[in-house]
């Protein structure tokens, strides 16, 4: 690509991604202030939402056929022969990244790296915007700017930017276009809240009555609008600072859209747990962000201007040319250096290399992984997101699929070139932990939405689980083919929900495919999505027979086998992802057999069942068939391969016992041989999963009341999700609540206290006071002594003493400081 | 002679603060505070500091000790007049108390004064003490308002004695109206102190804090009066 | 002169300063408790005073103290005043009946 | 010596200099005389004394701007001639930063910076008193001697280069407070809440003062350029030990007079008066209080603390011990000021335990700055603290003015200020939703969420903190416990957001109107709340703090 399309390429991008980020914005702007204006029974802002997503997912197509067409990946070429194209980006890459010669010619075919070897900044004709694949550069293929300089604070430049790549392009499509569907599948869903007085039978007011509020439809839709705006501002987002104000942006959102029935309690603590859960998360993503600021001085992700001038990005400092992070010494000494753009080492101002202390940087991964955590609802901060079931229906579809857990995911793919192999160890267990545990409660719970839940944070853990192994690309693979079938899996609850009257409990439904067929067939769809199913044919250029979901469950079993392979101690993380996809395919069709086969158990609700309108419907259809055929092709179809332009220099050719535990990640080459062998055992273990579920609840072979009552304890345990809430409040917020009480009684319990026991203790000195002040002394006013003293015992129970205790407490005060002070001082 | 003397005050400063702290009527208070307050400014004169000691004598016992009787008589009504505290709080308090005094005590006693004086002296610290006082006893007031003024005629004596000494002659109690009595003094001292205060940042003069402290007053004043007159009466013109 | 020195004279200065602290610490009288402030700032004046002869602080002791007689002199009328008003508010002028405020 | 010859001297010596630089302060005296002829002559009728004191304050605020001016452009800055001329700035008075008043005061652009921050606040204080009439025509002149005396004081305090100064300062800034506090005189409370403070006042001012005895007998001196090198030479070579009495007696003196400091800042656990007081005052006093007096404080207490600077082994473990001890009590503020105010109903007297765990975070900066300036000569370090703090206290203005300024207007509506009576505020009329998003943006920015200023502040004093970790570890357990506490803030600050935004208005009562003028005040002083977090003001503001900060340490 020359430079003058570059740069052409780079405009447009920009102002098209530009114009779908900020149109969300806009909608918010005039629904918040119109809507109130408009009336609680008009579907104008639903129409203006909608207009505006839709819009946003016009610009983001346009976009990604742009770039498709810049990156000479032709979506026709790719459908005529994806092999080819496939091939020749995987040849080059390695060949680009692992051997570092000038190979242009090698490349020739794949024109996209033309450059890359041309790191020396005196390459004229590549001067002007050459895109940012030379060599130094882990980044394929990326376009960066700033869009305005927010503030600078001393040495901190708080900036607009943007940094725009495959996965960035891929992102905006698939977010626009989820949420264009989640938009219209709501004003069906929603329609109830188009009236001046809704009934909410979930808030019971004393006397038997339900709460009356006017109808909300306007401020869901611009809560839904900010939303997206927040996520897309995330995924635009150029340094990790922006990130960080999206992050906390999405936050607020979610935790207005989860808090959404703010009358019910549960909706309400349910907020506000989602909120504070990420918090928590995000005091770790501050000090990543503090250390990366601190030794860096920069929050940019990288930069991408060919002429080099500008600050180095943090991507380009941290690693070689090669992707390896260069570093000296041993234990806690051990440094890393700083790399600068021509590929020599990072001077500072005194002329001694840059060098940041290792452990520092494990902090700084740590750190932002932190946020991921939180954000993502990994172990041990899964606990919120199940309870963000409160939202409506269409709110967890946006928030499970393709939004807010989904950041986490991102910025953890994003930041993949600054994590060290401790921190993607972590990652990875921290991945297969949530990955079981999610699964595991996924098997118990009869709420319909709760299994979803419970199969996000399942599907979350092993997207994790793929980063953490270094399987870059199984991760967000996942990541984007996750988001159709969950997003559709959760409308289709909706659906059954809005068809069902409101009631969530499969255990009272069943037999319900008869009544809404549309639902039940693209429900299908999204459960074998997700369990990996397949018929083992391999067609010549479409890969097996099976939906999205199993060629990027694949991938990720594939990457975690080669990598237990290569380090056998962690084998671990091999097994549980494979016994979780076993479980995975049974919890999922446990619950489309409990709700839509074997006989209706609850026929009130069975009797009043119906398919839901055409604008629900609809986007079930359009998403089923994403979910279905977004991943055609595994991993050498287009969607992968646009996934692999944006992929870490260092990932395709695997690292060598790296880091302080000596931790090999695998590369691609050796993924892919282990790659029949793997998807044969997690095929395997889906089937017999889909097998037992359908021997347990369609054909009833065996009794599911049995097995429970066989392992009463264990269900008990997994009913009660791990004991997780339990252990949260026993360790955190009952201790909090102790302190915060006892803070606000400090004044008066602890120093009246304090004043009693030692009035107590000096009771017989006062009596003997007294008596000898009215015996001898006071024996004239004897009288008035009295009357006084009446008086002040009446007093007395009125009093608290307070201003004197004060006035005590600075002398005491004082008289400690000194004492600590005293003994901390050296003698 | 010297130590009697202070023995005496210091004793009944001491008594007469406990006698404050012990008794429980508030007009017995306000005599033990006269007495103490008094003993203190005896112990003034006792350090050559004539014109605080006076100055103590006047402000304090004759003017906010008034004030603080004033303040007895209008709030004692009927039983209230001996609100007494509890034995236990007396407790509590004489214990603090002594902590405090264990802390306190020690610490002033052990650090070597003459010592620290004489390393800051050899070090070429000024020594500004000594001749404003113990040539003429109670000389001070002199001084202290030209330093109010601004002019820091001590330092400047300090370091020429021998022409300071002819200053120190010339005194006689000017009140406290702050030097504006002096008079007849030669233009050579003048000139000299003027060299030595431009010279030296070291000495301060107060003119600063002596007008800023009546504006302060004055302000003070106003809210006193506004607190203490009856709200909407028609306004007379304040203090 | 040097046979009191200056220990006597910041020993004096502690105890008044204690006493004042204690009776402001016990007192339930609000006239009381401005005797001990009282007592406090003259603590510590007397310690300006000795230093002043003694140490290097000279002259600046005495103006200190000065200055010092004269704030407290201004405080204690607008603590009067306060303690007027409270007393017109609350009827009396114990200390302990002001609890309104707390928590 | 003549009278005469007195007047030459004084004359001739540095005083035209210092009245020059004195010269907005002067005007605030003239200002106050001014009121009281008003009062005086009955001239009142015609001619309002709020008019009178927002006149002078502007005027004394002009005057300090155009010596910030020509300090930063050394007198150059063309279109400012005519107002350099009118305040008579010559370059070898406000041009030169130094001592003045013979050494009692400094002048820097330190000062300066302070006292055009403290002028600007008096007169968005003024403006809110005007609009919300809380002193109404009789007691105006009454209230604004009060407020506008208290401000001398604390502009003093941003000077203060002498420890009588320090002393005369706190005394001048809190008397007349405790008056204002107690300036609603019919209530019970309000008694209550001045009784309790000027008994709290006076007793800290004698610890203080003793302290000052102690340590000026100590020293020898009350100047406090000197006070650091004296201390060194009594030192000498010996360590600082518990077994050295002089050691012993500078660090107590030392130590009684940050209890004074600590007091005005309402740090913990010096800290009782401040929620009565809050709660007993009007909401305009309690805002001109947490945050006036709070920056006259620190800008005190800065200047305090930077007089220990010294190579000397001893003055670098004073700095160490004064640094740790301040980061304890910052640890202290921080954690009790935040849970203290869970369970508080009075919305005044849950902003006045938030204002002493701000004042928690603020002192942290201070509590960096000393332990940086003891292990290190990293003076841009040191400069970097006290810039964080100088951002963050400029934000802090705006915040708790926003927070106090709604409570008194939605107390003129509805008189009453417990939180339960902002339910359902945001459903009122257009003006009342727009003082509510305004609360909200002065909430969230207390919590210190981005992209809102209060965010950048913390960070900056966060990442202070951080730097100073490396020289002690105890500034990283300061530093986690505050992590910690922004989690514990958010949680009172939302419950009163969901007061104001989702819950319904009490059935009895009629919607809140709030007047278009103070909607228009309102958002006039929550602008910079946005302005200063996400513009390139920020810069601006960031880049003067560093400079002024750099200036203290003669960078």
């Amino acid at each position: 690509m020359s430079p003058d399309i570059y740069i052409e390429t780079g405009t447009t991008l920009k102002w098209l991604l530009t114009t779908a980020w900020l149109l969300p914005l806009a909608g918010f702007l005039i629904e918040v202030f119109g809507g109130y204006w408009s009336g609680r029974k008009s579907r104008a802002a639903a129409f203006l939402a909608v207009g505006c997503i839709a819009t946003g997912f016009v610009c983001s197509l346009i976009a990604l056929l742009t770039w498709l067409d810049a990156a000479d990946l032709n979506v026709s070429d790719i459908w005529q022969n994806p092999r080819a194209v496939a091939a020749a980006t995987h040849e080059v890459s390695e060949a680009t990244h692992v051997d570092h010669e000038h190979d242009a010619d090698h490349a020739a075919d794949a024109e996209h790296h033309g450059d890359h070897e041309h790191a020396v900044p005196a390459h004229s004709e590549e001067e002007h915007h050459g895109h940012a694949a030379h060599g130094n550069n882990p980044l394929k293929f990326a376009f960066n700017g700033t869009f305005y300089t927010l503030a600078k604070f001393g040495r901190i430049q708080i900036t607009l930017d943007y940094y725009i790549d495959g996965l960035t392009v891929l992102m905006f499509t698939m977010v626009t276009f989820i949420a264009t569907c989640i938009h219209l599948f709501a004003i069906g869903y929603m329609s109830d809240e188009l009236t001046e007085s809704y009934e909410d039978h979930q808030v019971h007011l004393p006397g038997g009555k339900h709460f009356h509020r006017p109808g909300r439809f306007y401020r869901f839709f611009s809560f839904l609008s900010l939303f997206c705006f927040a996520m897309l501002g995330l995924v635009l987002a150029g340094n990790i600072f922006q990130v960080f104000i999206f992050w906390e942006l999405v936050g607020v959102c979610s935790y207005l859209l989860i808090g959404f029935y703010v009358e019910r309690k549960s909706a309400s603590t349910a907020a506000n747990k989602a909120f504070i859960m990420n918090r928590v998360g995000d005091f770790g993503f501050l000090i990543g962000l503090m250390i990366l600021w601190t030794w860096f001085g920069t929050f940019q992700f990288a930069n991408t201007n060919p002429d080099q001038t500008g600050e180095q990005g943090l991507f380009q400092m941290v690693r070689t040319d090669a992707g390896a992070i260069e570093t000296e010494g041993e234990g806690l000494n051990r440094v890393a250096y700083m790399q600068s753009a021509t590929g020599e080492h990072l001077l500072g101002n005194d002329g001694q290399a840059r060098r940041i202390p290792y452990w520092l940087l494990v902090v700084a991964g740590l750190g932002i992984f932190a946020g991921c955590v939180g954000k993502s609802a990994q172990f041990p901060l899964q606990t919120w997101l199940p309870d963000a079931m409160e939202g409506p229906t269409p709110v967890s579809a946006l928030v499970h699929s393709a939004t807010m857990v989904a950041a986490g995911v991102y910025l953890a793919g994003r930041f993949f070139p600054m994590f060290t192999p401790e921190v993607l160890l972590v990652i990875a267990y921290v991945g297969a932990i949530t990955a079981f545990i999610g699964a595991t409660i996924a098997l118990v719970v009869t709420d319909i939405k709760q299994v979803l839940a419970y199969s996000t944070i399942s599907q979350l853990g092993y997207m994790m689980l793929a980063i953490g192994v270094g399987g870059w690309l199984a991760g967000l693979f996942h990541l984007i083919t996750h988001a159709f079938f969950k997003s559709l899996m959760f409308l289709c609850s909706g659906s059954v929900i809005h068809g069902c009257h409101h009631e969530q409990e499969m255990t009272k439904m069943g037999g319900l495919y008869k009544k809404m067929p549309i639902t039940c067939w693209t429900m299908w769809i999204g459960v074998v999505a997700i369990s990996g199913l397949a018929i083992p044919i391999t067609l010549p250029y479409l890969g097996a027979i099976s939906f999205s979901g199993f060629h990027s469950k694949d991938a990720i079993i594939a990457s975690s086998l080669s990598f237990s392979t290569l380090n056998p101690t962690h084998s671990l993380l091999f097994f549980i992802p494979l016994i979780t996809a076993g479980i995975t395919a049974f919890y999922m069709h446990r619950m489309w057999f409990m709700t839509f086969f074997g006989k209706p158990k609850d026929h009130h609700v069975h009797d009043h069942a119906h398919e839901s309108p055409w604008v629900m419907c609809g986007p079930l259809l359009a998403l089923s068939f994403f979910a279905a055929f977004c991943a055609v092709g595994g991993e050498s179809g287009p969607l992968a391969n646009l996934l692999l332009t944006s992929e870490p220099t260092h990932v395709a050719g695997g690292v060598q016992a790296a880091g302080e535990l000596g931790l090999t990640l695998p590369s691609h080459h050796e993924i892919h041989e282990c790659h029949s062998q793997a998807g044969m055992m997690a095929l395997l273990a889906a089937l017999m999963g889909t097998v037992v579920a359908y021997l347990f609840y369609c054909k009833q072979a065996v009794d599911p009341a049995l097995v429970k009552a066989r392992f009463e304890s264990a269900h008990r345990f997994l009913k009660s999700k791990w004991q997780f809430d339990e252990i949260y409040d026993s360790m955190f917020t009952r201790p909090v609540h102790v302190v915060a009480k006892w803070c606000t009684g400090f004044d008066r319990e602890a120093l009246d206290r304090f004043l009693h026991s030692c009035a107590s203790l000096a009771v017989g000195i006062a009596q003997w006071d007294r008596k000898f002040d009215e015996a001898v002394v006071d024996r004239i006013v004897n009288v008035f002594g009295e009357v006084t003293y009446a008086a002040g015992r009446t007093l007395k129970g009125v009093q608290t003493g307070r201003l004197r205790q004060y006035v005590m407490f600075i002398a005491a005060a004082v008289v400690c400081l000194f004492v600590v002070l005293f003994l901390f001082l050296p003698r | 002679m010297e130590s009697l003397l202070f023995t005496i005050y210091a004793l009944a400063t001491c008594g007469a603060a406990l006698g404050v702290v012990l008794s429980q009527n508030v007009a017995r208070m306000a005599f033990w505070l006269v007495v103490s307050l008094g003993c203190v400014a005896g112990l003034f004169f006792m350090l050559n500091a004539d014109f605080v000691g006076a100055t103590q004598l006047l402000i304090y016992v004759g003017g906010t000790v008034v004030l603080l009787i004033f303040g007895v008589m209008l709030t004692a009504s009927g039983p209230f007049n001996t609100i007494k505290s509890e034995p236990a709080e007396m407790i509590q308090a004489g214990v603090i108390g002594i902590a405090l005094l264990a802390i306190l005590i020690p610490t002033v006693t052990s650090v070597d004064w003459v010592g620290n004086r004489d390393t800051l002296s050899h070090a070429g610290v000024k020594s500004p003490s000594g001749e404003f006082n113990q040539q003429g006893e109670g000389g001070t007031s002199r001084h202290i308002g030209a330093a109010l003024l601004g002019v820091r005629v001590d330092q400047a004596d300090a370091s020429a004695p021998s022409e300071a000494h002819e200053h120190h002659e010339a005194d006689h109690d000017h009140g406290h109206e702050h030097a504006h009595g002096e008079e007849a003094h030669s233009h050579a001292a003048h000139d000299h102190a003027h060299a030595q205060v431009s010279e030296t940042n070291q000495a301060s003069g107060y003119l600063l804090p002596f007008e800023i402290i009546s504006v302060h007053l004055l302000v003070v004043l106003i809210g006193a009066s506004y607190l203490a007159r009856a709200k909407r009466r028609v306004e007379q013109p304040t203090s | 002169m040097e046979s009191v020195g200056l220990s006597g004279y910041l020993i004096v200065g502690a105890v008044l300063f204690v006493c004042g602290v204690i009776c402001m610490a016990t007192k339930r009288n609000g006239i009381g408790i401005l005797m001990g402030v009282e007592l406090v700032l003259n603590g510590a004046n007397l310690n300006f005073v000795a230093f002043s002869q003694h140490t290097h602080l000279g002259l600046d002791g005495q103006i200190a103290s000065l200055f010092v007689i004269v704030l407290a002199a201004a405080e204690a009328a607008v603590a009067l005043a306060i303690a007027l008003n409270f007393y017109n508010n609350h009827l009396t002028i114990d200390v302990d009946r002001a609890a309104d405020l707390k928590g | 010596m003549s009278v005469p010859d007195l007047l030459n001297h004084v004359l001739h010596t540095d005083l035209p200099r210092s009245v020059q630089i004195f010269a907005p302060e002067l005007v605030l005296c003239g200002t106050i005389v001014a009121l009281l002829l008003v009062r005086m002559f009955d001239a009142h009728r015609w001619l309002p004394t709020s008019w009178v004191a927002l006149f002078g304050t502007l005027a004394a605020f002009v005057g300090v701007f155009a010596q910030f001016m020509y300090m930063k452009t050394d007198g150059e800055h063309e279109s400012l001639k005519g107002m350099f001329h009118f305040w008579g700035l010559t370059a070898d008075g406000v041009g030169t930063s130094g001592p003045y008043f013979t050494g009692l005061l400094t002048h820097d652009s330190f000062a300066v910076f302070f006292r055009i921050g403290l002028l600007l606040f008096l007169i968005l204080v003024e403006a809110l008193t005007i609009l919300t009439g809380i002193p109404d025509q009789d007691d105006g002149q009454d209230f604004y001697t009060l407020l506008i005396g208290a401000t001398i004081g604390m502009l003093m305090a941003c000077g203060v280069n002498n420890l009588l100064m320090l002393f005369v300062a706190i005394e001048m800034m809190s008397v007349p407070s405790y008056v204002m506090v107690g300036f609603l005189k019919g209530r019970k409370v309000s008694s209550e809440a001045a009784f309790k403070y000027v008994v709290y006042g006076a007793g800290i001012a004698g610890v203080m003062l003793y302290g000052v005895s102690l340590l000026s007998g100590v020293l020898g001196t009350l100047s406090f350029p000197e006070l650091g090198s004296r201390f060194a030479l009594l030192m000498g070579d010996s360590a600082f030990t518990l077994s050295n009495p002089t050691a012993v007696a500078t660090i107590l003196g030392i130590m009684l007079i940050l209890v004074g400091v600590a007091f005005k800042l309402s740090l913990v656990p010096f800290h009782f008066w401040c929620p009565d007081a809050f709660e007993g005052a009007s909401a305009e006093v309690a805002g001109f209080l947490s945050v006036a007096s709070k920056a006259g404080a620190f800008a005190l207490l800065i200047r305090f603390a930077l007089a220990f600077q010294g190579t000397a082994p001893a003055v670098q473990t004073l700095c160490l011990i004064f640094g740790l001890a301040l980061g304890v009590v910052s640890c202290l503020s921080m954690t009790f000021g935040n849970l203290a105010a869970y369970t508080q109903t009075n919305l005044k007297r849950l902003l006045a335990y938030s204002t002493i765990a701000h004042a928690g975070y603020m002192v942290m900066a201070v509590a960096a700055m000393m332990v940086i300036l003891s292990g290190s000569k990293d003076k841009d370090a040191a400069a970097a603290c006290v810039s964080g703090l100088i951002y963050y206290i400029a934000v802090y203005l705006f915040m708790n003015l926003t927070a106090f300024a709604v409570v008194a207007f939605i107390r003129n509506q509805t008189f009453r200020e417990d939180i339960d009576s902002y339910n359902g505020l945001a459903t009122g009329g257009a003006v009342t939703k727009l003082v509510s998003v305004c609360l909200l943006i002065a909430f969230v920015s207390l919590v210190g969420l981005p992209p809102l200023a209060g965010f950048f502040g913390k960070f900056a004093i966060f990442s202070s903190a951080f730097r100073a970790g490396s020289v002690h570890w105890f500034l990283w357990v300061v530093l986690g416990l505050g992590g910690l506490n922004t989690v514990f803030s958010l949680f009172y600050y939302l419950r009163v957001l969901r007061a104001v935004f989702i819950l319904p208005p009490a059935d009895e009562t009629k919607p809140v109107e709030i007047p278009g003028m103070v909607g228009a005040y309102v958002v006039l002083i929550t602008l910079p709340i946005l302005a200063l977090g996400m513009s390139s003001f920020m810069g601006d503001l960031d880049a003067t703090a560093l400079d002024v900060a750099s200036q203290l340490f003669h960078i």
